[in-house]
Formats: structure tokens, sequence, C-alpha cells
């Protein structure tokens, strides 16, 4: 991308006295500049999402004042952080105390540098870049510790103990979990991986179904694959109910207990940053990515079929049952159904901009992580690594030994040659 | 296999609470949020009606007085459990009218300083019944903020307690009247004083008799506020 | 059991360590000789008869003034056997009142006799871990006392008089 | 094996701590996320009611013990009007014992519904937390209608009521009971039988029956421990001997009898056995009867003292009252429940980690108001 990026900058008159060389710096440092923005925007909108999320939960209306529907309360706040007092705590160690944030922050800023998020919009197209994003985004863990231990705090460091604990742990499941679409698929790269998401599934390999060939659907042991990655990701990114490195109940605010102002909000840049990528991340491997639902027009309408069925058969049983269900959804269902079985060109525009649909897989999934933060207790410290050791792991194992089987079984690989 | 079931049970009773969330989530529109300087929560309508006064509200939010109906018998400050109302008065001149009641009582003493330091009030009602006139009562307006309060005359520690100018002043007396009054009382005592006197300077002159009214010096004080109490 | 019984049981089990018994009142209760706290709650605990598994209370009072005593009462409650009784010591001695714990009875007495120590410096010897609960270590005098006088200051900071 | 023994850390937890409900500090002995002691230390909400208490008349002091419990300010009261009706000999309006019986229960409901959303944010679900605001809420609205405070009503005088009962107040308190018997259920869903929160609370901080009384415990930590002691059964005051409901007793269902998850339920059972009590009551209530005709005009008890005792939310409320034959309280006790409640907490608590010292804390369900008083 960052080539294509720099070859289409010289073609322009203006550019062209740039060398090769100088382009292409140009053209990374402005694709970083576009990814840190996508960052900040990305917690801007996801806190104010989270707000409103967590306040329809609990029959509140969250921010309303700033902006339409209060939505410039997050602008105000970031505001409010950048304007606050810088605040050491005097016996904190202040080196080690004001790197802690940016370490966690780079980390997950860059994570994005392997995320393709359309055709051909990757930063930096590597065939390692699951491998990548995965081992990146523990680094943010040494900026844990590291601001834990800096702040001269009990709560702080037991946050950061915990977290290195949580984190070193769940790295297992995570990648076991992800190993098992590798092992499916063959390969590393994240466009690759898409790519062979394409097309309509085939239930046990050979019978359609009327799904995408996501590997969510590709079989029951990449199913079980994708739900141990979303709890075992839950817990990279620290969320509730394994959000014990900050147990605000417990240990105050855990790492961050101590900090306030701009760093406090780079914490929490990072966080979303961190969501986004772990969202991002299941949209790829598990959800097909950029890819549309309807990946043709014959899998277009025979997806929008199946859907009309089931939105029908959703409204007959269901609306039955529950007095107050929204006919929103399935009227917008319906209509697209109808609109993409008129009109065959809409459904292959719907097929098309990648951008959109890998936004409403990541943000399906984000959504997800905050209906699990605001309905779930908190686990305790053992119970988080029993869940993780015991009972991730292990399924987890036997899962990719399943895949290998499975994959055996339908003959995509084969035990003699 | 209470391992399996352990998975089993955690994932259904997992389900189970977040329908309970995505229930209230897509029924958003029964929040109970209320937007409070758009939208007020209604105060209950309880107008108890004490005596021919019907609008009296058992919402305690504010104390309040109606100055003009108090007679000044300090009932309600010796109620008040934390002090927070401070009443003083003064005599009224005999045959001097100052008006009566709203329930018909003849006044007697001038109100000269009625505040109620609203810090210290704890809303707890006791002080509004053993007021014989039914002046002092709660109103349901829960609005500090206007500091429609007048400034008062205050020491300095209750000057620093009235950093919120939260101590609420009802007397209406001006104070050019009360210094007026607490002057004539002076003044009357200068006089019956210096009458004292000049007896026992002619009882001394008469002679003989010891200067007995030391009992009377002692009952002659200087301080008006002393009188006001009477 | 009523508290008339419980008494007459108490009387021909310890004597005079047993001083008067007052019926009439709304919650009867029992002085005794405080030399003997520590003989007879135990037996009231331990007896099959009386069975006093809870103390409800214990609280310190000030009779005031010089001959009037200070003193402890305690409100014994039993759950199996659903009655009460009151056991009262009183001191004569105001300047340094002394007692004997009986947290090993009842923990309930652990810190309610921290409380009394606390507000009217009776000291119970015996108890693990005995100073203030509710004030500051440091703080001069016993305030629940009737001949308290309240301290100017306290480390510097002007104590709040009443109006 | 032998337990490696590693330094261990003093940490302190409080006076400034989200879950230590209120000023409470507690001093852990922690070795590593394991806490081997804890000591309480109190104090910091002291507000001198003992001794207020000996320098203000008789009804001034209601206002003070609502104050002290904070969440069960008509419990408080009450417990504290009957004190000084039984050392005056008052006898009572029956309407005035029926409305009584309907606001302490009220209160009771209220009182638990914030011991239970706490509960559940200090386990870490903060959703609860903010349901069970919602239906505290609309009891406080009755409370409202009636005293005309939402928090600190100063509404149960001695010998009567402060005012009576508003029309249209017997209506809207049904209408809350239909709504609060769905809500319940709904708690039972998220939270009750929720695995994490079974995870984090059964079989953690187990009371044994014997530990419980010999600490003074009382209320639903002691019931939940599996003794059947209830004051408004076993030592029926008031006029609760004419309803009908249930004690309800921990059964270990989850764990072990007198774990966090019993004194838990016990909480939520607690309230639709209160909603119980205030149906019969607002079915049985006296339409006819003036709630201050047995105010006294003076109140000077007469020389003497009493105990008397009430089950508050938290347990077991005594005031000892000593009178001279004054209109000033002599001496004026009051055992508060969580006072006792709190002190169990080395002793169920060492142990433990912090986590669970937490939950621990959160299942006591103490009111600082109440122990610093």
């Amino acid at each position: 991308m960052i080539d294509a990026f720099a070859s289409w900058m010289l073609q322009f008159g203006a550019l062209s006295w740039l060398g090769t060389t100088p382009a292409t710096i140009l053209a990374m440092s402005l694709v970083a500049v576009a990814i840190f923005i996508f960052v900040a925007l990305n917690a801007l909108v996801l806190v104010y999402v989270e707000r409103k999320v967590s306040a329809f939960m609990q029959v509140r209306l969250g921010p309303m004042r700033v902006g339409p529907m209060g939505t410039l309360q997050t602008v105000a706040d970031a505001l409010k952080l950048l304007l606050k007092e810088d605040i050491i705590p005097r016996f904190a160690d202040p080196i080690l105390f004001r790197v802690g944030p940016w370490i966690i922050l780079l980390a997950s800023f860059v994570a994005f540098a392997a995320v393709p998020f359309s055709p051909g919009w990757v930063p930096a197209d590597m065939s390692i870049g699951l491998f990548y994003v995965v081992s990146i985004s523990s680094v943010v863990v040494i900026g844990i510790v590291m601001s834990g231990w800096a702040s001269n705090n009990k709560w702080s460091l037991y946050g950061a103990m915990r977290s290195a604990a949580q984190i070193v742990s769940y790295e297992i499941p995570v990648g076991l979990s992800l190993l098992a679409a590798v092992a499916v698929v063959g390969t590393l790269n994240l466009q690759e991986i898409i790519a062979a998401q394409a097309g309509v599934g085939n239930l046990f390999h050979w019978i359609p179904i009327p799904f995408p060939n996501w590997y969510i659907f590709h079989s029951p042991f990449l199913f079980l694959a994708g739900c141990i990655y979303l709890i075992a990701a839950t817990a990279e990114v620290n969320r509730t109910p394994f959000d014990i490195p900050e147990s605000e109940s417990e240990l105050v605010a855990g790492f961050m207990t101590e900090y306030s102002g701009i760093r406090w909000a780079l914490f929490f840049l990072s966080e979303y940053a961190n969501a986004a990528v772990v969202a991002l991340l299941t949209a790829i491997v598990f959800l097909g990515g950029w890819q549309s639902p309807f990946a043709d027009l014959a899998g277009a309408r025979f997806g929008m079929i199946s859907l009309t069925v089931l939105a029908l058969i959703w409204t007959i049983f269901v609306k039955y049952k529950v007095k107050r269900l929204s006919i929103y959804p399935i009227g917008t269902i319906l209509a697209l159904t109808v609109i993409a079985w008129l009109f065959p060109a809409f459904a292959i525009w719907l097929a098309t901009p990648g951008l959109v649909w890998i936004a409403i897989k990541g943000g399906v999934v984000i959504f997800l992580l905050m209906w699990f933060r605001w309905t779930f207790p908190r686990l305790r410290v053992d119970q988080l690594m029993y869940l993780s050791w015991k009972v991730l792991l292990p399924i987890a194992l036997i899962n990719l030994a399943g895949v290998a089987v499975w994959m055996w079984l339908t003959g995509a690989i084969s035990l003699v040659g | 296999m209470g391992y399996f079931k352990n998975i089993g049970d955690s994932i259904t009773t997992l389900i189970t609470g977040m329908k309970v969330t995505m229930g209230y989530f897509v029924r958003a529109k029964e929040h109970v949020t209320l937007q409070y300087p758009d939208e007020k929560w209604p105060n209950p309508e309880r107008n108890i009606g004490v005596g021919e006064l019907d609008t009296y509200n058992v919402i305690r939010s504010k104390l309040h007085v109606d100055i003009d109906d108090c007679i000044g018998c300090k009932k309600c400050e010796r109620a008040c459990p934390v002090n927070c109302i401070t009443i003083d008065t003064l005599k009224t001149d005999k045959g001097e009218d100052i008006g009566t009641t709203k329930l018909g009582t003849q006044k007697r003493l001038l109100v000269t300083r009625f505040t109620i330091d609203m810090t210290e009030c704890m809303y707890c009602d006791l002080c509004t019944f053993p007021c014989p006139e039914e002046c002092i009562y709660m109103t349901p307006d829960y609005r500090f903020e206007r500091g429609d309060n007048k400034e008062v005359q205050v020491t300095n520690v209750e000057r620093w307690r009235d950093r919120n100018n939260l101590i609420y002043e009802y007397s209406t007396v001006p104070k050019t009247e009360v210094d007026r009054r607490l002057q004539i009382i002076a003044d009357a005592e200068a006089v019956k004083a210096a009458a004292l006197e000049k007896a026992r300077v002619a009882a001394e002159a008469s002679a003989t008799a010891t200067p007995k009214p030391a009992e009377n010096r002692e009952i002659t004080p200087g301080s008006g506020e002393e009188q006001a109490h009477e | 059991m009523t508290e008339a019984e419980i008494y007459s049981l108490l009387s021909t089990e310890f004597g005079d360590k047993v001083v008067s018994f007052q019926g009439e009142e709304k919650t009867p209760f029992a002085v005794i000789q405080h030399q003997a706290i520590h003989e007879i709650m135990s037996f009231l605990k331990r007896d099959e008869r009386l069975k006093f598994d809870s103390l409800m209370s214990l609280s310190g009072f000030d009779l005031g003034g010089a001959e009037q005593p200070l003193g402890i009462i305690y409100h014994l409650y039993s759950m199996s056997l659903n009655h009460y009784f009151a056991v009262k010591v009183l001191f004569e001695d105001r300047e340094n009142p002394k007692l004997k714990t009986i947290n090993d009875l009842f923990r309930t007495a652990d810190w309610h006799e921290r409380e009394a120590y606390d507000m009217y410096g009776i000291t119970f010897e015996g108890h693990p871990d005995f100073h203030r609960i509710l004030l500051e270590d440091d703080w001069e005098g016993y305030p629940l006392r009737k001949d308290y006088v309240q301290a100017e200051f306290y480390r510097g900071m002007k104590i709040a008089k009443e109006k | 094996m032998a337990r490696l023994h590693a330094e261990e850390m003093v940490l302190n937890m409080g006076p400034q701590h989200p879950s230590t409900h209120g000023v409470l500090r507690l001093k852990l002995r922690t070795d590593g996320e394991i806490v081997s002691h804890i000591e309480p230390v109190i104090g910091y909400l002291h507000r001198c009611f003992e001794k207020h208490g000996e320098n203000i008349e008789y009804p001034m002091v209601t206002p003070f013990t609502d104050r002290c419990d904070y969440l069960a300010s008509m419990n408080n009261a009450h417990g504290y009007a009957m004190a000084v009706e039984k050392l005056m000999d008052i006898e009572l309006p029956e309407r005035v014992e029926y409305l009584r019986i309907i606001f302490a229960e009220f209160q009771r409901i209220a009182s638990h519904l914030v011991a239970v959303g706490a509960f559940g944010l200090d386990v870490g679900a903060i959703t609860p937390f903010l349901y069970c605001f919602r239906e505290r809420e609309s009891i406080l609205d009755l409370f409202e209608m009636a005293s005309g405070a939402r928090l600190l009503y100063n509404y149960v005088w001695i010998g009567g009521l402060a005012h009576d009962i508003p029309p249209g107040f017997v209506e809207k308190a049904y209408e809350f009971l239909d709504y609060f018997d769905e809500r319940i259920r709904e708690y039972d869903r998220i939270l009750t039988g929720n695995k994490i929160f079974i995870e984090r609370s059964a079989d953690v901080g187990v009371m044994p029956a014997e530990v419980a009384i010999n600490y003074g415990v009382t209320g639903p930590c002691l019931r939940a421990s599996g003794v059947n002691h209830d004051l408004r059964r076993a030592q029926p005051y008031s006029i609760y001997d004419r309803f009908e409901f249930d004690t309800v007793v921990g059964k270990g269902e989850m764990g072990t009898v007198g774990d966090c998850w019993d004194r838990y339920n016990v909480r939520v059972l607690e309230m639709a056995q209160s909603a119980r009590i205030i149906r019969q009551a607002l079915e049985q209530l006296p339409t006819e009867g003036d709630v201050k005709s047995a105010v006294p005009k003076k109140i000077r008890p007469p020389k003497g003292e009493i105990y008397s005792r009430s089950e508050n939310p938290r347990g077991e409320l005594g005031y000892y009252i000593i009178s001279d034959g004054s209109s000033v309280p002599f001496r004026l006790k009051m055992r508060s429940p969580a006072f006792c409640n709190l002190s169990v907490i080395n002793e169920i608590g060492a142990g433990w980690m912090i986590s669970d010292v937490i939950a621990i804390l959160g299942s006591l369900d103490i009111v600082l108001g109440e122990i610093d008083r």
C-alpha cells in the first residue's frame, strides 16, 4: 500500500521532483498520521458509544448535553484532559512514569500497521501479519508493568502484576485459537486469510449453506476457536469480566491510579485502540474481514433469500412471544433483500466497499465486548487463571487437533502426501 | 463431569444475564433519567393545610418565615436541635401598635433579628410544629443558588460559615430603626441611672444612711441587648 | 426463664458477689461486684439452664458527680432459650476503673469494651488489642463522662464549641 | 506442602477507597494477593451521637437517629421511638402501628436494594446496581409523599407520626409492590444465578453459626449462617405478631451455609417477605385514627432505664436509655448492628484474596454512619 501510495503521489507533477525513497517515506508518515488520527477518533467515538450503550443498558440516557445527543461530550472530555495539570507523584520514578503510557499507546498503535482495512488497503502487507499483530499487541504489558511500578503505589503495583500474569496467560489461548484458523488457510498473511474466506460457505465442505464462507461458519471447530479467541481477547484487552488489572472496586484504578490528565488520556486511547485491534482481528480471521456477506451475485441472492426466510421465521415466531420487538432490523433486511433481488447491481455494490464491511464487523465485536462489560461481574485472579489454563487452553488444544482431523476428513490436507 | 457442567452452566447463565441487559438496550425509551434543568421531578402535592392556610407543604427543602406573623416567642429557636435559628427581639413602647398576625394575635415584641443558618439546618421540621402563629414552615423550594437572601450583619465566626451566603435574614426591621430603639432604651437607662445616682448622692449628702442601692447598681447595665431580652 | 429466676439462680450460685437486683425496671438487671464479672459471665454463658450465647450490648455509663459511680451494663440474650438478662457493674473509683475483659467469652465485647474505654476511660484487663476505637489514640479525656471538659485544641486544630 | 512464607506487605484500604462503603480504613496484611490479617480502623465518621443525645431533648434526638444509619432512617427512628414509648408507657393508636410497620418494611426493602446492588458493584457488576437504585427511588418517592423528605425523614415520632399519609398513598404503594415482584425475578436472572457471580461469592467468607453468634452478628448476616433468628419473630415488637411471613435462612444452595452468596440471597428473599408484610399491613390498615393523638405534650420519661431492640435491615438495633426524669436523656447508647457485623471481618476474611475481602465486606452490608455514630 505504501509503495502504491508513493507511486501515486509521484504521478503528480508537483510532487515528481521527489525521488522514490523520499516519496515512500512521505507516504509512510502520511499513513502513520492517518492511522494515528484513526486511533484518536476511534477512542473518541468508542468512548461515546460505550457511554451510550452502558446508559441504555442501565435505563439511563448517558451524555446528552454537549452537542446533539451528547455527541461532543467526549471531545469536551478530551479537551479537559489535555488542559489538566500534569501531576507526577513525588516518589514516583519520573522517567518510567512518563514513558509507560507512551509505550502502551505505541504498542497498540503500531499493531494497526498490519491490519487490512480493504482490498489493497493495508499499511504493511507482510507475510507474517497475524503473528506480528498478536506479538506486538502483547508489548502493552511492558508499558503497564512499567507505569504500575513507576507509580510507587501499592495498588498500582498490584494492578501491574495482575496484568502481567493475565496477559501472559491469555496469550496462549489467543495463539492457539488463531492457529486453528491458520491451519485451515495455511498462511499468516492477513490479506490472504481474508481472501480465503470469499464465496459461499459449504457445510462439511460440500453442502452449500446460506452463509458466506467465513471461518466462523467453516466448521464447528473454527466456530469454537472463534469463541475462545473472543473470550481470550477480552482478557487481553482488560475488559470486564477480565478487567482485574484496573478492577475499580478492588484496586481503585489499578495501574492507572496515580495518573491524571494527558497521560491518563493516553491509557484510554490505547485501551480503545486495543479493543479495535482485537475486534478487527476477530473480523479478519473469523468473519471474513472486508468481505461482504454477499460475496458474489449468486451468493448475494442466496444469502438474501435465506435472510428473508430467517427474518420471516423470526417475525412469525418471536413477534408472537415478545410484545415489543423492534420491527426495524427485520424491515431493513427485508428491504435490502427486495432491492438486491430487483437490482443485482446494487447487490454487487453491497459486496464492494470493504472498509464499510470491516467497520461493521469490527463494530459488532466491539459492541459484544461492551455488552459483556455492562452485564457481567468480574472474575477473581485465580479464577481468571483457572479459566485460562484449565478451560480455554485444553479446549483450544483439542480444538486444534479437531481442526486437523476435520481437514483430513474433508480432504483439505492429506496425511499421506 | 462437574467440569463440563460448570462450563455449560456458565454459558447458559451468562446468556440469561446478557438477555436482561439487551432487553433494556432495545427498550432504551424506558429510561428513568430526568434531564434536570429542562425537566423537573414533580414535587408531590402534599398541602397539609395547617389552620387557615392550606398551602403549607410537607416537602422539606427550605425553611421559610413569614416574618410579619412572627411574635418573637422563640419556641422554634428552642426546638432546633442544631441551633441554626437565632432570634433577637426588642420590647415595644407602651401603647405602640406593631400590628397583628394573620391569626389575630397582637404582636408585642419587635423581631430585630431572625436568622436561619441554612448551612446548619438539617431539615428535621421540628421548629415548625411548636410555632403558635404557624409562621415558620418548610417550603418545597430546593434552589439555594439564587441568592435572594439579604445582607446580614454577622459576627466573624458566622461570616466564616456564611461563605455560601446561606445565612438567611428574615427580620424586616431596618438597622436604623433598631439603633433608634436601642438608643431610646439606652437614653432611658441613662436617665434612670442618672436619677438613681442623683438619689444616691442626695442620700449620701443627707448623711446618715449607708448607701444601700448596691443591688440597684447591679441591675443597671449598659448593654441594650440584655434589655432587649427582658 | 424470667429475669427474677435467673437472679435467684445467680445469687444462690455466687452469694454476695451479686449485690442487688432491680426487678421493677423496664429491663431488669442485677448489680454485681466488678471483681467477679468474668466468672459470673462465664457461668451465664456456660450454664445449661441459662445458655446466654450472645452479648447484645455492652454500654458504659456515668451516673455523674463525685460519689456517683461509673458503670457498665451487659445485656445478654440467649438465642437458643430466648431469654434476656442484664448485668451491671459499678465502680466507686472514678480515677482508675479496672475490669477483667470478657473478650474470651463473647467476641462482641471486643469492640464494645474498646468503645467503653474510649468514652468512659474504663480499662479492661486482658484485652488483646486495647486502645481507643472511635476517637484518635491521643485524644484527651473521656468525652461521655459527665465531668468531661472539652479541650481547646487537638493537635493544633481548634475544636469547635457548641454555640 | 509447607506454604512458602514471603515478606508481608501492609496495604491500607481506605479511608478513600471505592469499596469501603464510606470512610472505613482496613489495614490489610497481605502476602501477595492473599490477605493474612485485617484490622478495621473506624471512627472517621464519628459524629458524637451519644454525646449529642445527652444534651438535647428526647424529640430532638430523632433526626440524629435518622442520620446514624442513613439507609434505614425509618427503622432507626422506629426503634428509638419504641424505646422512649416503652419507658413512658405510651399506648399507640392502631393506625400508627400499621403505618410504622409499612414504612419500616419499605425502608428495609430500600436498604436491602442498596446492599444487593452495592454487593454486585463490589464484585464488578455495575448494571444491577443501577436497577436496584431505580427501584429504591420509587420507594423514596413514597416516603417523600408521606414525610416530605427523601432520605432523612424525622417521620416516626415518639408517640406517633409527623403526618398522616396523603390520599393516594395506599394505591401507589400497591402499584409499587406489583411492579417490584417482577424486578426481584430480574435480579435473579442478571445476578443471583450468574455463574461468575456465584463463583465470586459462593464458598467465600464462610461465617459459621457459632462465630456469628459469638461476635454478635445479627440480621441477614446471622440468618445467612443458618440461625433462624429474627427479632420480628423471636421477640415480636410493635405488631409484627399479626403478620404472616417467613424468616429467610441461608441454606448454602451454591456453596457452604454462611457464605457471601447466602448473605446476598437472604437479602433478596427478605425483600419479597417484606413486600408480603406490607401487603398484609396495607390490607389491615385502619382507616380512622389520628396519628398524633398519642404524642405527649411534654416528653419527660420517669426515672429508670430501658434496653429496647428492634430489627433493623442490618440486624439488631438496640437503644439503651437511662432517664433521670428530665426532658433530656441521661444516657443514650445505640447498639448498632453494623458495628458488631464489621468486627467479624478479620475472623471470616483473613486468608482470602483482596478481591474476596471486598466481596466479604460488601456482603456484610455495613453503613459507616452507624458504625461510627
